[in-house]
């Protein structure tokens, strides 16, 4: 699965996308996946109500399932206008 | 309907003109446009904007189809850059056409909202200082509400 | 504050780009164009404009200063024509701008307003059939009692 | 004192602008006086409430004293924008 980072969570974790070999049930799975794996990630997600999370470009939920999903994004508030 | 993300610098008197000319029967057109505004310390140097390719167009287009679906309007138009802007740039611009006033002052309104809290966009300022991104401000969020 | 009463048509956007490089230091510029609709019916032939000369001028300059007093605006641009004028045709135009969007909308909506209501214009439509003045409608002024 | 009219009232009165001397007292005075002079005057002020009134240029209503005033408009709701 692609996963897309933007601003300043692009920032902290240093890649602006990656494939990540993932059997995480829901995006909270893969948060915590990813969060045991590195120090990168437990500081870019170690507060998800700062978060926002995309999947195949829709607007979702930390409790969403993965499941056919091909592209996740995780990114801060937008700010746009 | 007309959706632009692009980089490239507009004229919004030009878009204007070209919008209201596309649309008949209409009597009212309201124009946003969002200008970047140097500071209260005066030390922009620059707004670098980010955004999300595919998701941008696909958010744009769905909230601009909602404004379509709640008011009665000739047509919607949604210009927004990214890239590297300075102070007295066009950010961006929406406009809407309708047969009375009303609608086509809510529906750009209301796209307005959309756009600040729901379209991929986030935003960078570069001062003399260093650089920070733009927090999301409570009071954009709660403006949802009213829609 | 620009106030222009004329006979002569007008370019909104040319208006609208001229507006928005004379302000400085405002992120948010809103524009409204009123436009001679066609009828329903598809018979109007033309729109008569008739105004108060003098007083004209007088009345949009209350409404705008007041506009001035009630929101933080950096500028605000009035445009009406009268005479005789044809579906298509621009009527008239309003903009604002302010440091933030709500200001620059509600400022603009409320120029609108009363402008509708209480600036001295008449409208006289003429279809194949006659000649009829256009009534105030009574939308128009309970609209005015938001503000 | 200089008494003007606009749209339908110009229409039914014949004139948009007429010198008028007289000692009215009251906006209201002045319509009951002209009222009686002629029937295109009685026709035309026959509904106050479709009616306004400016003085000097500025709204006002049919209370308003005359006193000082040099300009007296008659004319229907305003239909701008």
């Amino acid at each position: 699965m692609d996963v897309l980072y933007f601003a300043w969570v692009r920032e902290r974790i240093g890649v602006p996308k990656e494939k990540v070999d993932t059997g995480a049930a829901t995006v909270a799975d893969l948060v915590r996946e990813l969060s045991a794996r590195e120090e990168r990630y437990a500081l870019a997600f170690s507060d998800l109500s700062a978060l926002r999370v995309a999947l195949d470009q829709d607007l979702s939920d930390f409790d969403a399932p993965l499941d056919g999903v091909r592209e996740v994004a995780f990114f801060p508030p937008m700010t746009g206008g | 309907m007309r959706i632009v993300v692009d980089a490239a610098v507009f004229d919004p008197g030009a878009e204007l003109n070209g919008f209201s000319a596309g649309v008949s029967g209409m009597g009212a057109v309201v124009s946003f446009s969002g200008i970047v505004r140097q500071s209260e310390a005066g030390d922009l140097e620059a707004m670098e904007i980010e955004h999300y390719p595919g998701m941008t167009e696909r958010a744009i287009g769905k909230i601009a189809e909602e404004a379509q679906a709640r008011w009665s309007l000739g047509d919607v138009l949604v210009i927004h850059r990214y890239g590297r802007l300075v102070p007295g740039d066009p950010i961006m611009m929406v406009a809407t056409a309708a047969p009375h006033r009303k609608d086509a002052f809510e529906a750009a309104e209301f796209l307005m909202d959309y756009l600040k809290s729901r379209a991929p966009f986030w935003k960078k300022e570069q001062t003399r200082g260093g650089a920070d991104w733009v927090a999301a401000r409570d009071e954009d969020e709660t403006a949802l509400s009213r829609w």
